[in-house]
Order: structure tokens, then sequence, then C-alpha cells
């Protein structure tokens, strides 16, 4: 589907949720708690069939964090961005491990690096970043004055 | 850079003789095992990021540092004379480097090859995880410059190391030797 | 360091491979359950390099940034370049000149044939055959010294910019690659004869670490690893960038999923890679290499992502931008991450010989993965 | 002739002639032990820097040449380097079982040199079991390994050594077929008694197709046994880093390593007394001329000339092919090799019995 029929279809499947087109493919920006159930809708249609997570990520707003996942389908090539918010403080959101299994690696990343925590993540430890490290380094209010020396 | 070569705080207790013309046999035993030692420098299999690939270039057919000894390479750190650090450590890497350098028998060299290893080179502002040299954790011998280092200069850089075992000079030897020769 | 474990309670080995191992390709570090040989659980830690590139890139300008990202997935350094000036591009509206496009294109496909290059001779490596490894960089120092005279570098090129390329080909350039395409041509059955054809090798490849198409989705696989499986995941032709929607080249797909066909794949791409470039070694166009930009780049308020295609897989790069100077947050997806999260299901209930095989056919690149 | 038979007799006669019985047999026998460290050292070395002219030649490269003309120091500088190095042992190692491995390797590498006839003449025990002594000694290295393996207290160490063992207890299965299926033609274990048999030619060509599969059985099952490429699963350096040797160093490390290669002229030296006639030059039926052209060149150049052929083939295999997974090597051997040299060597009796070879 290109972009402007998909962005009219999911409009008209999720009413209630802010949609425009971004620079490259629609954008829907919900909130974290509705997050599994619009996943669940988005993959499982047929008409939209977005099987394919391919990036999944997070910034850091000072205000709030946005889970961005970057959705695709390998059978109609269209794709989409869906953008969560999630609270700063109580950075909590609902895993996609059981939609998209690439998800539990990249939760992982992003839990080690922004301190968002996946509910229902099969094994949520620190991926790059050693065990003991204190903080999440990319978050916006990091200050490390050991390891980083500013410019 | 100013070099700051520590005193030892107290003199040697006694006093060294010379050995009256002494010390040709110790001396040119010594020789004969700096030149086995500087001929027979069998690298660690170890590569953390680009300049393992010039690294591994270096091996290959067209700059072949196997016409110096230096082809046998060793996957254990226990048979393993020099360790090419060829690219960044990070904070997490840092103590297997140092584990893989305490793994290895005397006497053991290091190369820091690259802008990485020898400073932390591109990552060297506003990151977080990145070991600002690898002189910061192990003892180097050469360092490399570039990013990543032609292959040329990895063969450079091991004839250099080779003169300097058979030199059988300390650092603070070399240093003062250095230093009389192009002033401070 | 986390805990090491010598046994699980159910009195399995745990192996430590890695993070200094020679069939990592680097620094990666798996903890293996076995059985005996056989492989019961594989977990992978990373970040033996992460070098907090992202963060980096933060405090780095939109000319700057583009060149830490070549020590990324070093091998295919021009494409990662690629990637992050098509994004610069994307927010600043720049018409970047044809003959830049076209430059640009070349040196890629270069780049994805030297890349493969070294892939199969460390596989052959991993596997035990040493010389394959000699040969294939007989070839591919003809690439680096192309590289060399036109980019300045041999291996990170860092030759984009936004808005075209950094300086115009040498003079040589064109000669010395169709040299090295009929040297290639001429070596491309030697690279069959030695390692594809022989029994040993299938042996190794053929069944092991298969990789269904579903769990290639699922597991966001992409390039060669997913194109073994048949999953059509080629951005160059699904998504095409660049002068890629001029050319003619066949996506290469193979559908067993297992390590014999993602090699078959790779071998495949390199002859076609050297199709692509066959097309356009003679059809640079004319013109500028590189567009009018301003000296200091401001990307409008918003958010840009490009999908490309690096020897590896799909690249993505996200940026967000303030309206400033730097990037506010940029995000590196890169393709040897999911592919690696796809290790742990491929290996399972195979042998410890087979993981070298795995690993060597997935093509990992572990700074590419750690970033 | 002028042979070194001849000197040696009469190095033996001058001796005689000057001290007792006893104290002549006190002297060889020291000088023998001399003579076999020296060969043991210098095959190593001579080894070590063929196998690295060999590959670099395979692959194109130049290979050591630097230290000294052609490179040839270069295995001396290293064994050297290796001497000095530090002798270190990890903690948690089993302490006596680790330093007795690399010994037990060595030490098996060197009694196998006892019964080889280097030249006419020339050899340092002549036993009559001389066949069945090889490859009863040879089976023991493998008791080297998986000490090695063990008392290294490494996983790694465990696997290779565990590997080892597997492998080498069924390789020498078909090897010993194949090498009585030579037996079975001459009817003695006596290795001068073998190489007298190939007087009018050698096996491989008088043995018709048995002896053919028979010698590609024995080069493989060897290959396998010393633990070389394809077959080095116990090394594996892209699996299992250095496998049973990976926390050796020094010149215990040496040692394994300089065993691997006297291993290798071992097989190879057994496989040139049993295929190919050992220092029995190259003879054509009648072909009076020629034969006699062949002998003079001395029978000791004919011995080495042999092995180092054989030792070159198995040095290309190693830089060729591929390595095998560990249950692809054992159903190699216990599916194919092994049956096929069990048919080999009853077809072979079948030859014996009716005379059929020439």
């Amino acid at each position: 589907m290109e972009n402007e029929p998909l962005l009219n279809s999911l409009q008209t499947g999720f009413p209630e949720a802010t949609i425009a087109i971004g620079s490259d493919w629609p954008e829907m920006s919900i909130e974290s708690t509705q997050l599994l159930e619009v996943i669940e809708k988005l993959k499982g249609s047929d008409n939209w069939d977005f099987n394919y997570l391919f990036c999944e990520t997070c910034v850091d707003w000072k205000t709030h964090f946005t889970m961005v996942y970057h959705l695709s389908s390998t059978q109609f090539r269209h794709s989409m961005v869906l953008k969560a918010k999630v609270d700063r403080e109580i950075p909590q959101i609902e895993s996609v491990v059981k939609f998209y299994k690439t998800a539990e690696m990249l939760e992982r990343e992003v839990y080690d690096l922004f301190g968002i925590q996946f509910l229902n993540h099969p094994d949520l430890r620190r991926l790059l970043l050693t065990e003991d490290w204190v903080g999440y380094p990319l978050r916006k209010d990091y200050h490390d004055p050991i390891n980083m020396i500013k410019l | 850079m100013d070099v700051k070569v520590s005193e030892p705080s107290t003199p040697f207790p006694g006093t060294i003789h010379e050995t009256p013309g002494g010390g040709i046999l110790l001396s040119s035993l010594d020789d004969v095992i700096n030149w086995a030692r500087s001929n027979s420098l069998w690298p660690l299999v170890f590569g953390t990021s680009c300049c393992a690939i010039e690294m591994m270039s270096v091996a290959s057919a067209k700059y072949d540092f196997s016409r110096f000894g230096f082809e046998v390479f060793r996957a254990s750190p226990r048979q393993a004379d020099v360790i090419i650090i060829s690219g960044t450590i990070v904070n997490k890497m840092a103590p297997v480097l140092k584990r893989l350098f305490d793994q290895m028998p005397e006497p053991k060299y290091v190369i820091a090859m690259g802008a990485c290893a020898t400073s932390g080179g591109p990552f060297f502002y506003n990151t977080y995880s990145v070991v600002k040299g690898a002189d910061h954790v192990i003892p180097v011998d050469v360092y490399l410059a570039g990013c990543p280092p032609r292959p040329e200069a990895l063969l450079h850089a091991l004839i250099t190391l080779q003169e300097k075992i058979k030199s059988g000079l300390t650092r603070e030897q070399i240093r003062s030797k250095m230093s009389e020769e192009y002033g401070k | 360091m986390r805990n090491v474990v010598d046994t699980t309670p159910e009195g399995n080995m745990v192996l430590n491979v890695g993070p200094q191992h020679p069939s990592t390709h680097g620094v990666l570090h798996l903890f293996i359950t076995v059985n005996g040989e056989t492989i019961l659980n594989l977990d992978p830690n990373i970040g033996y390099i992460h070098r907090s590139i992202e963060k980096m890139c933060e405090s780095l300008s939109y000319r700057q940034f583009i060149y830490s990202t070549s020590r990324m997935d070093y091998l295919s350094a021009h494409m990662n370049n690629h990637g992050c000036a098509l994004t610069v591009e994307k927010g600043l509206q720049v018409e970047v000149p044809e003959r830049a496009e076209v430059i640009r294109i070349i040196i890629s496909e270069l780049t994805r044939l030297a890349s493969h290059q070294l892939w199969w001779g460390s596989l052959a490596m991993d596997l035990g055959a040493l010389s394959p490894f000699f040969y294939a960089f007989r070839e591919r120092e003809m690439i680096t010294d192309i590289m060399e005279e036109t980019c300045g570098a041999r291996l990170t090129m860092n030759y984009i910019v936004p808005g075209g390329v950094m300086a115009d080909i040498h003079p040589d350039f064109q000669r010395k690659v169709k040299e090295f395409i009929v040297q290639f041509k001429s070596k491309i059955g030697e690279y069959h004869e030695l390692v594809t054809d022989n029994v040993i090798f299938q042996n190794r490849t053929k069944g092991i670490g298969i990789l269904s198409k579903e769990d290639a989705i699922s597991y966001g696989c992409t390039g060669p690893t997913a194109r073994g499986s048949g999953l059509s995941c080629d951005i160059r032709k699904i998504y095409p960038y660049s002068a890629y929607k001029n050319i003619q080249f066949k996506e290469i797909l193979e559908t067993e999923g297992d390590s014999f066909a993602r090699y078959m794949v790779r071998m495949r791409e390199m002859e076609e890679s050297v199709h692509i470039i066959e097309q356009l070694i003679d059809n640079i166009p004319e013109g500028e290499f590189q567009a009018k930009t301003k000296a200091v780049l401001k990307l409008p308020k918003g958010e840009f992502y490009t999908r490309l295609e690096t020897a590896r897989g799909e690249l993505g790069v996200y940026i967000v931008s303030e309206g400033g100077t730097t990037p506010y947050r940029i995000k590196f997806r890169s393709p040897g991450f999911s592919n690696l999260s796809a290790l742990n299901h491929m290996v399972k209930g195979h042998k410890i010989g087979d993981l070298v095989s795995v690993m060597g056919t997935l093509d990992l690149v572990i700074p590419d993965i750690d970033r | 002739m002028f042979s070194i038979e001849n000197i040696l007799n009469s190095f033996h006669e001058w001796l005689s002639s000057m001290l007792n019985q006893n104290m002549v047999m006190l002297l060889e026998m020291t000088l023998i032990a001399f003579f076999a460290i020296t060969l043991f050292a210098t095959l190593g070395l001579v080894l070590v820097y063929l196998e690295r002219k060999v590959s670099a030649f395979i692959q194109i490269r130049k290979g050591p040449n630097r230290v000294g003309p052609f490179g040839i120091f270069q295995t001396t500088a290293d064994t050297l380097k290796l001497i000095v190095k530090e002798s270190f042992m990890p903690n948690s190692v089993d302490k006596f079982l680790y330093q007795l491995a690399p010994f037990i390797v060595m030490i098996t590498a060197m009694l196998l040199l006892a019964p080889l006839p280097f030249a006419r003449g020339v050899q340092i025990w002549n036993i009559n079991i001389g066949v069945f002594y090889v490859t009863a000694v040879s089976s023991l290295s493998v008791i080297g390994i998986l000490m090695a393996g063990w008392a290294s207290n490494n996983k790694y160490s465990l696997l290779g050594a565990m590997r080892s063992g597997a492998q080498i207890v069924s390789y020498e299965l078909s090897a010993g077929m194949a090498i009585l299926s030579i037996i079975v033609l001459t009817g003695s274990l006596n290795l001068q008694d073998i190489i007298a048999s190939q007087e009018n030619g050698w096996w491989i060509f008088k043995g018709h197709i048995p002896a053919i599969v028979a010698f590609v059985i024995y080069i493989i099952a060897v290959t396998a046994e010393t633990n070389r490429a394809p077959f080095d699963l116990a090394e594996a350096e892209s699996e299992l880093t250095g496998g049973f040797h990976t926390e050796y160093a020094g010149m215990r490390f040496a040692l394994f390593f300089l065993a691997e290669y006297i291993n290798i002229f071992i097989v190879c030296a057994i496989g040139a007394t049993l295929f190919f006639g050992g220092w029995m030059p190259f003879h054509i039926g009648n072909w009076e001329a020629f034969n006699h052209v062949m002998d003079f060149i001395p029978s000791s150049i004919w011995f080495f000339g042999k092995t180092f052929f054989l030792i070159i083939l198995i040095m290309w295999f190693r830089w060729t092919f591929p390595r095998l997974r560990v249950d692809q090597l054992l159903n190699l051997e216990w599916k194919y090799l092994l049956p096929i040299s069990m048919l080999n060597l009853l077809v072979m009796t079948l030859i014996a019995i009716k005379g059929w070879h020439f």
C-alpha cells in the first residue's frame, strides 16, 4: 500500500490515535498502555500485516520517553512508524517479544541504554554494558565526569 | 610531551661490583636469546575492530609478514609473545584485555595498533565507554598511528619491536638514549 | 562481568566462547550450554566493543558524524556513510548530482565485493581450510588499491559527504576497475572449485543452522542471511535508493535456509555486484561530483529514517532532529544485531563445530552489532 | 662400497678393539640416545620449516626468508625462544599430570624412532615384531593427550582431549588393517624383511588394487591419528582455540608441537617402508641397467626421499581441506573406512594365498 491509502486505512482502524505522514511513512502516536492491542491489530490484520519489526528504539525528550517502532510488511511492502509515549518517572512499557522475536535483543538494548522496563520480557538484562554499570547513558541527563570528556 | 621517569625512592642497597673483563659469556648469550626472541614473535589472535582487518591484510600474500616469522598466530594467550591491540578497547573489554595479557608468559610485548588503542582516537571525546588508550590497562611497547594504519605501518611497528628486543634495553634506557640523541 | 558458571543445575557444561576466540571475528562472547558436543542453549553477550557511537554522534555536527560510522561496520564503511548521507540529504532536501550517485554505487558494490571476499576467506578459515583466505585477499587487495587511489584510504574510506562525494574519481579508476573485473571473473571459478565443490565443506554446511522464512521475518533478519531463507529483502530492489532505480540486477534468493544457502547467496551476490559495476563503469555521467551545500548543515525539525543495503543486510539510520546543527538522537539499526539474535535458534541441537559454520555464514562484524 | 652401514660397522669394530664388550655397548647406547634426541630436534626444526614453506607455496606467499638464508634459522629462533620462555603452570591444574603429559607424548614419539630402518643396515633396534611395536607404541600417545586435556582444567582442553581420544582409538583400527594387508603379503612383522620382500618392486605396484586401497586408507588414517588437518579436531583452532594444549606454554608446548611433527615423520616413514620399499631403490623387474643406476643413489636418500614425499602429501592435505565435524569424522571411520579396509584385507589375503601378486 502507498502511504496515502495506508494513512487512511489506519485512520479508520484507529480513530482515537493521532496519525500523520512523517518524512517517509505514516506515523501513529499512541499511549504506552495501548501498545499491545494496537500491535496485535496491526500484525493480525489481513489489510496491514505488519509482520516485520525492523527497528525499535527510544528517544529521550527530557520530559518523557518515546518508544519508536518501525514496522513493515513483507507481503505488502508498506511501512509505518508507531510511537508510544512512556512516562519518565516510571518508565514501563509492555514488551512486544511475543509478536516479534527480534524485539528480545532490541528491548534489552533499550533497557540497557535508556532504562525502560519492559513488562513480560523473558530475560531483561543489561546487554551492551557491564552488569554493574550505573545509570543509563543515552538519557539526556546522563553525566559521567570520569569517562566522558566533553569537547 | 614531558616524560616523567619515576626515580626509585631508595637507592639500591649495597654496592655493585663490575665483573673484571667479564660479562662476555652472559652478554653474548643474552644477544643470542634476544635474537631468538626478536625473530620469533608469535602474535595472539586478537582483533577488536577495524584494525584487525588491516592486521589480516598484513598476513595476506601481498604484505606477507610470514617473511619475518610472524605468521604463527596463536589463539591461546599461553603460547603467544606479542599482543597486537588492533582496535578500540572499551570499558567492558579492559578487564578481558588485562586478563589476556596476564595469561601470556614472559617475555611478552604489546603493540597498540591504530589511534583507538593508542589514545582512544576518534572515540576520545563524548564517549562514555571507551578506554582512552590501551596503555591505561596494559603496558605498551610500540604505538602505531593511523585509523586504521596501513599494513606497511604494522610491519614497521613489528620491526621496531624487533629492534627494541634486539637492543635489550629497558623503556627507561631507551628514553634516556633518545633524549640524549634528540635533546630534551 | 557477570558471574561465570561452570555447569548448569542440570549438569550440562557451560562453555565460554570469546571474547577472544578465533572464530567470533572480534570480541563476541557466547555462553553456550553444551551436553558433550551438542549445543543446548546459546546466550550472546555483546558490548565488548560498544563504543557509544550513538551518544558521540549527538555532539557531532552533521558533517562530522558520518565519518564515525565508518568504524561501525568497517567492512562496508562506504555503505554506512552512504546511509547517513542519504538521511542528511533527505532532511536538507539536496539533489545529489547524477555523477555522484553513480560513483557512490560503484564504490558501494566494490565494497560489497571486498566484504564478501573477506567473508569467504574467513569462513573457509573457520572451517579449517586455511588457504582460501589468501586467495580471497589476492583479489581484495586490488579493490583496496582502487579505493586508496580514489577515496584516499583502504578500509574506512570516508568518501561521502552530504550532497555528493568528497573528490572526483581518479583518472585510472575505470581502467583499474575493469582490470579487477577481468581478474575476478577468471578467479570466481577457482573459488567454487576450492571451497563450494569440496565434499567436506558441503557436509559441514548443508542442513546446518536452518532458519525458516517465518523465523527470519520474526527475528528481523536481513541481507544474505534472510535471502538464504527465501525472504526477499534486498533494499536495493524493493525500496530502491540512489541510482539503483535504473540498474538491472537480480535479487539473489535461496530457499533452503541453511548455511550452504547463505553461502551461495553471498557467492552469487558477488557475481551480481560485478554485473552492476559492469553496467555503470562505462556510463559514469559527466557533471559535478558534489552538490552545493552550506558550510554548516542544519536539519529541519523532524525525524528521518533511511534504509539501505550494506554487505550484511539492512542498515537503518534514524535521525531525530530538533533543528540544530547536531542530531538530537541518532539510532543505527545494524544488520548484524538482528542476525545475531537468531543465532541461538539456529545452532540449538547442533555440534560445537557447526556453531563456527553458522556464525561464519551469518558474517557477523562485532563493532556493527555493538556500535 | 661407501655407505653408512660400513661406517657404522667399522666404528663398532674400532670401539670393540679398544674397549671391552660392556663398555662398547654402554657407549653405543649413549651415542644412540644422543643421536635420537638430535634427530628428534633436527627433524622437528626441518619439518616445521618445511611446513611453513609448503604453506607459503600453496598460499602464494614467500614464507620465512629473513632469518638466515631462505629463513632456514626461523625455526631455530622459534625453538630457542620457546626454551627460554617462561615455563608457565596455571594455578588450578593437576600439577603432576600436567607436567607429565608432554613427556609422555615426546617419549612415545622417540620410542617410535627405534625400529625405523633409515638406510641399508641402519636401524637402532632390529626387532622382529617391528610393525607390531610401532602400532602398539604409537597408540600410547593418546594417553599423553588425554592427560594433558584432563590436567589442564580447561573446558576447551577437555573437549579437545576427548575428541582426540575418540579419534585416535577409532582410526587406529583402519590404520592397523591397512598395515595388516601388507603383513599378509610379506608374512613377516620385521621391517627389514618387509623391505627385503620389495627388492623387485614396491608393494604398492606389486599388490594390485588392494595395495593401493590400503595405501589410501593408511594415509587417511594416519593423518587422523597424528591430529593433522582435515582431522585436527583435537586442536581445531577455530573451534577450541588450542584444543588439548590450550594451557601449555613455553617448552612444554614446544614438546607437543615437535612431537606432532615427529609423529608425522614416523607414520610417513612406516608408510614408505610398507608401501614404497623403505630404503630399497626403485627397481623395475629385470631391467638390469636401470636397476643398477638406481642402486647408485644411497639408500638413505631413498628412505628420506620417500618419507618426505609422503610428508609433503600430508601437508598438502592440511592446507587444502576444511575440517570435518566430530560426528562426520567418526562416521567416516566406522561406516566407510573400516568396512572397506576389512574387505580389502580379505581380498588381500586371497591374493596372498593364491600368490597372484608379482
